[in-house]
């Protein structure tokens, strides 16, 4: 990190650049500086940086702490729980890498899949346990997934184990380094015959798209709750931190973060401008 | 990678054609063919947010009579013009011909589908086939009328500058990306300019030093061109990718990539120019007592900066490409949106990316262009 | 003073120079000629070092040229390349101007001499000075090279087939215009040709060279009268003596005694066609084969000089011989 | 004779070459190990990294088999007398081709023609298509007015004259535009995942969002194979086809 | 037979041809020549419709080539361009047999037919058949440029400029070629070149134009001794006598009396050198002017047939003349 100023990171998909300006602007209000480096780059990359000190902060999920952590064998099932999750892997990365976790967002970003509304209807299917239903009915279904969520052992595999079903090679559509706006596009779309997506819980575009998701009614997935991860030389330079954005996280619940996403991808409204008018409403901002 | 050729100097591309023979008829007519054909396909989609898959497609005669009409009667006038005018009438008619049916097809796409949008918060109206058919057609309109009467281009252009001027655009979704990112756009514009500009320099520079080397030393001759040539196999998101654990992320890698990529066409150019230089004209300069030197500054590099300066822009369209690739290690540039409308699977935020891309090649070319032709050797004209 | 001295030269496997002697007087203008390959170029260029020799010594005005500096050599010389060789990039008189610039002399003086030198090759500097090379005719731009050659006046001058890329006209016409500079300038020129009629024309001495080595070097009469072997008699063709006398003019052959002269007076006046003092031999020859059966001769200021008949153009050394064909003749 | 053998021998030879590279999975992971993370993978484990080479083989050759059947009957058109306007709009349209990022087309053309290595074939083609029309122009110019001149006096008529004179000649210039397309679409074709098309960047695409080094090595080592191959045959095969310039 | 009539040529702005009007008969060599851009290669070209005269008449043995198939035409006629013009990807032997393939014949017929052409032009057909033309000298590629149009066997040749890329040795021997086959295959030929002496050499008529029209169609001797008017006369030298004489042998000119044959006998017994009936007019003029008064003339069987002296080598028309000299001199 450069100077004085903190340095944010975020992940380049549509919530980085809603909570990497969220944090942005709400740290500058307490005057302190801050330099914003939006979109650093995938996971792994964004996690590089921060680890090599080329940014001093970025928003995190807690479920994604044994892919970051390296060495550490968490107790299976320790991220089902929000609770104990948090705890889990807070304390792993700040002994391993002196990373510190703030307090989680209330909210939970997992895993899920989305239909076309109309096909949803068509068929009855409200939850995955349907899906699953639909599926070793043997109807067509497609699938448009990134490569991540197949690679998971909490992506396809958990929801196949949970759910009692398995996906043919010919079902899946598999986009290496794919997001979940392009796969619902597809779906939404129809592209190549696909007709069901992978989404996240917190995505805001669904509607707009025609789609309905189909949550994690089984629990088959872990807890991804966004919270923001700090360097612990950092915070030491600006203990206030934590006091200052964990009330901003708390607001955060997935309903919260599913409609400020919608306004960046369905209204194309840029992150800053959305982060920025929720903190005014919230207060957060004069 | 060898010239385009440049509009104005389109003739003296040695083929000596008989200059009388120009006939752009068929080029013409295949124009108002396609444009009729895009009557048929929709021309405008009215999507109710920027992400629906599904929208209204509306044809031209969804839009309003009047203005298929207005369209309709554009093309068949540029018809007749190209078979029944004569003379000194042929140029003015097919030039207005043209001039209507562009027009009449922007006023469509503006005050046409101005209405469309009504009071929806995110809807927004989408260009579709329709509306590139007939661009595809006005663009190759106009270079009919080009070969024909160079001049009278001018109508057509001042008449959609006018348009462009007077008429509503805010219901475009191109436009409503622009509007809703307008901050970020000029950053990124920038960014993108910068990583051009920063590049450019070094590629040039180091560029010509290996193309002199190789054409100098015949033994390293093959291994530059090679090395050079190498570079240009490895996929760009590659290279960005296998640099960053190197240099780290942002501007850096971009650049050093982007400056390695360069190094081709500048290398090869200059490699060929240098070895186009007469070696009667190296004898002669050697014979009137130039030191290797001399012979360097006063002989070679004029003659061989035609080639030069066509590498350079060579280098020059493939950096401004290639920097639309460079927002994936966060260096920024144009690529933002592309990455962004990807991402978001937003056809209207690809468009803002790329059709300020394309109009910066076209500038960079026309500039570029210009150049060579100002540096050719004169009094070639045999 | 040019000597060339036991110039050998190799190039990886062809021997193009062989065990060269050649002496060249100050002011004199000798033809190098033979046959395609036989090394004229090559050994041109050993003078002003553009190609180094593999053995041997050059010594120019007394100076070893092989160790003074080449860049600066070649300066000294003048060098008109075979397609002239103009720069393209540069106007024609910047062309010309090239090696006062290369001698640092002031912007001033080295157009001035630009524009005598285009003044010197007939070409009008306030027409030409400003063109680009390439919007001459062939015969302007081989001016252009002759005036470039001579623009720092060099007291040597080199030039590999000067004229071979114009027509026959053209040609004739730089042909003169080289001898009479040539008799304005006075320079030490070797001339690289591969036409003979040229190398007779222009030679004061001729170098035939066969197989990088010299065949033969004389003035161009003694070469055809007396050709050093077979190779030198066939390479001058079936003709030579016609070909001598292309350096002859009438005074050389002109009768000037009193019954000539009144014959002469009399076919004057009868309107026979005359001649002058310095019409070409050949051209007399050519009319007098026409069938006139002599020519009247008359001085540069009319009056009459003198009368040529065929027999007269003979070039036996011996003035006898001419009475000795008359006297059969009658026989 | 022998020199022209052995390299020809060479470009038959290295195709097989490629291939029983492309099969030892084994040789790659030795060699890209020391650049992969503690528990990375070293290579891209989903797809065999043959079947990415065919798969990429296939993406280019059917782009360049467009760019060739349209880009040198329009290159040719252009240099007919009849043609002759057409030349600015073909020269344009190629710039436009060229400079369209790929990636641009690439998403643009997906919602059209759907997943997988369509998307990519498309943009390939617009992206090779200037370099070959170029070049093919400027090997159409370089043909010797006299060599034309003669062939028109032989009394050919204009079709047998295209096919026997002017196409054979032009052919370096042509083969030589070619290659460079087919270079740039070898390496181009590294984007054909991100549009659900397999190609040999597709260890590339994942192992940038992965963050795993050696998978990108992998992809691109593959690639740069692939282009070198492509390269050499292509030059051996315009020596072949032009053996008058020795 | 061939006949223009009234041919005229505007390119745009530019007369190329005015009002040309030719007869060519049946294997005749005809040559055009004239300043440069005067038209001759338009004219040329005219014959096959490489170029379409603006209007006029083109009569090719009765029938009117402006009204026949150019391409097929063109085959009927052998064409010689300037700069070769071979084609550089097929090998000498399918370059010479390019119009027999145009014209269908079956393969080995025209391989057979290039492999005759080559020898006819004097290119060993195994040495060279399968060469490419980019590995021939100039010399070499001119005769397959010759063997290229005699291939189909045409009737009429047309030939431009096909000797001014080469040396002029090279130059001569293809010269005397063409000549030795025209002996043999007797083609209306039309000829283009730029070579006075060319010209005089070959031409059974010269066709001298000047900006787009004929100044002078005739042959070669009438020409140079009667020249219409002061251009001509200009434009074919200072030495048209000269020129004339290189179209004779030393058989137009020998003296056969007794006196001259005891003469010339007398001469060859101390040892004289001696000319055939068949060596070339200016050769003996060559030899007469070195000095030797008087050259027997022996016949191919080397008896003595005669006997030339200088004042024999007159091209007077009347035989008159001769002896009227000879009374002058000894006056
Ligand atoms: N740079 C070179 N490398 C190898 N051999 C050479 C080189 N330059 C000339 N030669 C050879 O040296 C010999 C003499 O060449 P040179 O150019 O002097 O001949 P030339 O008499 O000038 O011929 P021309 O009349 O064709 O110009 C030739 O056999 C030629 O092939
Ligand atoms: N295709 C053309 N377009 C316009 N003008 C032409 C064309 N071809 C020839 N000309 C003009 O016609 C005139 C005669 O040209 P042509 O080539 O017949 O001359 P030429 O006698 O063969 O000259 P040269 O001896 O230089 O070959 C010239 O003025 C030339 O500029
Ligand atoms: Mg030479
Ligand atoms: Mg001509």
């Amino acid at each position: 990190a450069s100077g004085d100023a903190i340095v944010i990171g975020s992940k380049i998909d549509t919530e980085g650049a809603l909570l990497c300006p969220l944090v942005g602007l709400t740290l500058k209000a307490h005057g302190i500086k801050v330099i914003e480096k939006c979109g650093t780059g995938a996971t792994q990359v964004v996690r590089k940086a921060l680890l090599a000190g080329e940014i001093d902060v970025y928003p995190e999920y807690t479920g994604n702490a044994p892919y970051l952590i390296k060495n550490v064998r968490f107790t299976p099932g320790t991220f089902r729980d929000a609770a104990s999750g948090h705890a889990a892997g807070a304390a792993a990365d700040l002994a391993q890498n002196g990373i510190v976790w703030l307090k989680p967002a209330p909210a939970n970003v997992t895993y899920g899949f989305a239909m076309p509304a109309k096909l949803a209807a068509a068929q009855g299917i409200t939850s995955l346990t349907q899906l699953a239903a639909y599926i070793n009915a043997g109807k067509p279904f497609k699938v448009v997934v990134s490569q991540e969520f197949v690679d998971r052992a909490d992506g396809l595999k958990a929801f196949e184990h949970a759910y009692g079903f398995k996906l043919a090679p010919s079902q899946l559509i598999i986009l290496p380094g794919g997001n979940t706006a392009q796969t619902e596009s597809a779906a939404a779309r129809g592209t190549s015959g696909a007709n069901a997506a992978m989404a996240y819980s917190t995505d805001g575009q669904l509607a707009a798209m025609g789609l309905v998701g189909l949550n994690d009614t089984g629990a088959a997935a872990d807890i991804y709750q966004p919270l923001l991860t700090i360097r612990s030389e950092a915070l030491k330079k600006y203990p206030a931190i934590p006091a200052i954005i964990e009330p901003v996280f708390a607001t955060l619940d997935t309903a919260t973060l599913s409609r400020l996403n919608a306004r960046i991808v369905v209204g194309g409204e840029p992150g800053t401008k959305v982060a920025e008018k929720y903190l005014r409403e919230k207060g957060f901002l004069k | 990678m060898s010239a385009a050729l440049p509009l104005p100097l389109s003739r003296k591309t040695g083929l000596n054609w008989p200059l009388a023979a120009a006939r752009p008829n068929a080029i013409a007519l295949t124009a108002v063919v396609i444009g009729l054909l895009s009557l048929q396909w929709p021309f405008v989609v009215l999507h109710p947010n920027r992400v629906a898959p599904d929208g209204d497609e509306l044809t031209v005669f969804g839009l309003g009579g009047m203005w298929a009409a207005l369209i309709v009667s554009g093309w068949l006038l540029q018809a007749l013009a190209v078979w029944l005018a004569r003379g000194r009438v042929r140029a003015p008619a097919l030039a207005l011909s043209l001039a209507w049916a562009a027009s009449a097809s922007y006023a469509a796409l503006t005050w046409g589908a101005v209405a469309l949008s009504g009071d929806q918060e995110w809807a927004r109206v989408a260009i579709a086939g329709g509306a590139w058919g007939t661009l595809a057609a006005v663009y190759i309109g106009a270079f009919a009328l080009y070969a024909e009467a160079p001049r009278w281009l001018a109508l057509p252009v001042l008449a959609l500058a006018a348009l462009a001027f007077a008429a509503p655009y805010q219901h475009l979704g191109v436009v409503m990306e622009y509007q809703m990112a307008a901050d970020v756009f000029r950053d990124e514009l920038l960014q993108h300019l910068l990583l051009v500009a920063v590049s450019l320099p070094p590629a040039m520079l180091l560029g010509a030093a290996i193309g002199l080397l190789a054409a100098r030393k015949r033994a390293l001759e093959s291994v530059l061109l090679g090395a050079a040539g190498l570079l240009q196999t490895i996929p760009s998101i590659a290279l960005f990718g296998l640099l960053l654990p190197i240099v780290g992320l942002g501007a850096k890698p971009a650049i050093l990539a982007m400056v390695l990529y360069g190094l081709w066409p500048v290398v090869v150019n200059t490699h060929t120019g240098l070895g186009a230089v007469p070696p009667a004209m190296l004898d002669a300069a050697r014979g009137v007592g130039m030191s290797a030197w001399q012979m360097f500054w006063r002989v070679e590099l004029p003659l061989a900066a035609p080639f030069f300066v066509e590498g350079v822009r060579g280098a020059m369209l493939m950096l401004i490409g290639l920097a639309t690739v460079a927002v994936l290690i966060n260096a920024g540039g144009l690529g933002y949106f592309l990455l962004r409308g990807t991402e978001q699977a937003v056809p209207d935020l690809v468009l803002l990316g790329s059709l300020p891309v394309v109009a910066l090649a076209f500038a960079a070319d026309a500039v570029m262009r210009l150049l060579a032709w100002r540096l050719a050797p004169k009094g070639r004209v045999a | 003073m040019i000597s060339l001295r036991n110039i050998e030269k190799q190039y990886d496997g062809v021997q193009a120079l062989r065990h060269v002697n050649l002496d060249i007087a100050d002011g004199e203008l000798v033809v190098l000629i033979g046959p395609s390959g036989c090394g004229k170029s090559t050994l041109l260029r050993t003078v002003n070092r553009m190609t180094e020799p593999s053995a041997g010594q050059i010594i120019i005005d007394g100076r070893n040229a092989l160790e003074s500096d080449p860049v600066l050599l070649r300066r000294s010389i003048g060098y008109v390349i075979q397609n002239v060789g103009l720069f393209p990039h540069m106007t024609v008189r910047e062309n010309v101007a090239v090696v006062p610039q290369l001698l640092g002399w002031d912007k001033a003086k080295r157009l001035r001499r630009a524009d005598e030198m285009l003044e010197l090759v007939r070409l009008d500097p306030e027409r030409f000075g400003s063109r680009y090379p390439g919007l001459l005719s062939g015969g302007q731009q081989q001016r252009v090279g002759i005036a470039r050659a001579l623009a720092a006046d060099p007291a040597v001058l080199l030039m590999d087939e000067p004229f071979s890329a114009v027509d026959p006209i053209t040609r004739e016409q730089l042909q003169e215009e080289l001898l009479r500079i040539q008799r304005d300038v006075r320079k030490t020129i070797l001339f690289v040709t591969h036409d003979i009629d040229e190398a007779i024309r222009l030679g004061d001495k001729i170098c035939l060279m066969r197989d990088g080595a010299v065949v033969q070097y004389a003035d161009p009469d003694t070469m055809l009268r007396q050709p050093a072997d077979a190779f030198v008699a066939q390479f001058f063709g079936q003709e030579p003596a016609l070909r001598r006398l292309a350096r002859h003019s009438v005074a050389d052959f002109v009768r000037t005694d009193a019954a000539s002269l009144a014959a002469a007076a009399k076919a004057l006046n009868e309107g026979a066609a005359s001649v002058t003092l310095t019409t070409g031999a050949r051209t007399a020859l050519s009319k007098l084969l026409d069938g006139q059966p002599l020519l009247p001769v008359v001085d540069h200021a009319g009056a009459v000089a003198g009368l040529v008949a065929l027999a007269d153009l003979t070039l036996a050394q011996t003035p006898a011989a001419a009475s000795h064909v008359n006297r059969v003749l009658a026989a | 004779m022998t020199r022209s053998r052995i390299e020809a021998a060479l470009a038959l030879l290295c195709w097989p070459a490629l291939w029983l590279v492309y099969r030892q999975e084994d040789w790659w992971r030795a060699v890209l190990a020391p650049l992969a993370g503690p528990d990375q993978p070293v290579l891209y484990e989903r797809i065999q990294l043959l079947d990415a080479a065919q798969s990429h083989v296939l993406i280019v050759l059917t782009a360049m088999a467009f760019v060739v059947v349209l880009g040198v009957p329009l290159a040719i058109l252009a240099t007919r007398t009849a043609g002759k306007p057409l030349l600015p709009l073909i020269a344009n349209t190629a710039t436009i081709g060229q400079t369209l990022p790929p990636i641009a087309v690439l998403f643009l053309v997906t919602p059209v023609v759907g997943f997988g290595p369509q998307a990519m074939m498309f943009a390939l083609f617009t992206y090779g298509l200037m370099p070959t029309v170029q070049a093919t122009l400027t090997g159409w110019r370089e043909i010797d007015a006299d060599v034309r001149r003669a062939a028109e006096g032989m009394g050919m008529g204009p079709w047998r004259q295209l096919l026997t004179v002017e196409l054979p000649l032009a052919l370096p210039g042509m083969l030589a535009g070619i290659r460079t397309s087919l270079i740039l679409s070898v390496a181009t074709a590294s984007l054909a995942p991100i549009t659900g098309g397999v190609s040999l960047g597709t260890p590339i695409v994942s192992g940038l969002a992965v963050d795993n080094a050696s998978q990108v090595m992998e992809g691109a080592l593959a690639v740069a194979l692939l282009a070198l191959c492509s390269d050499y045959s292509m030059r051996v095969l315009q020596r072949r086809l032009t053996p008058w310039r020795a």
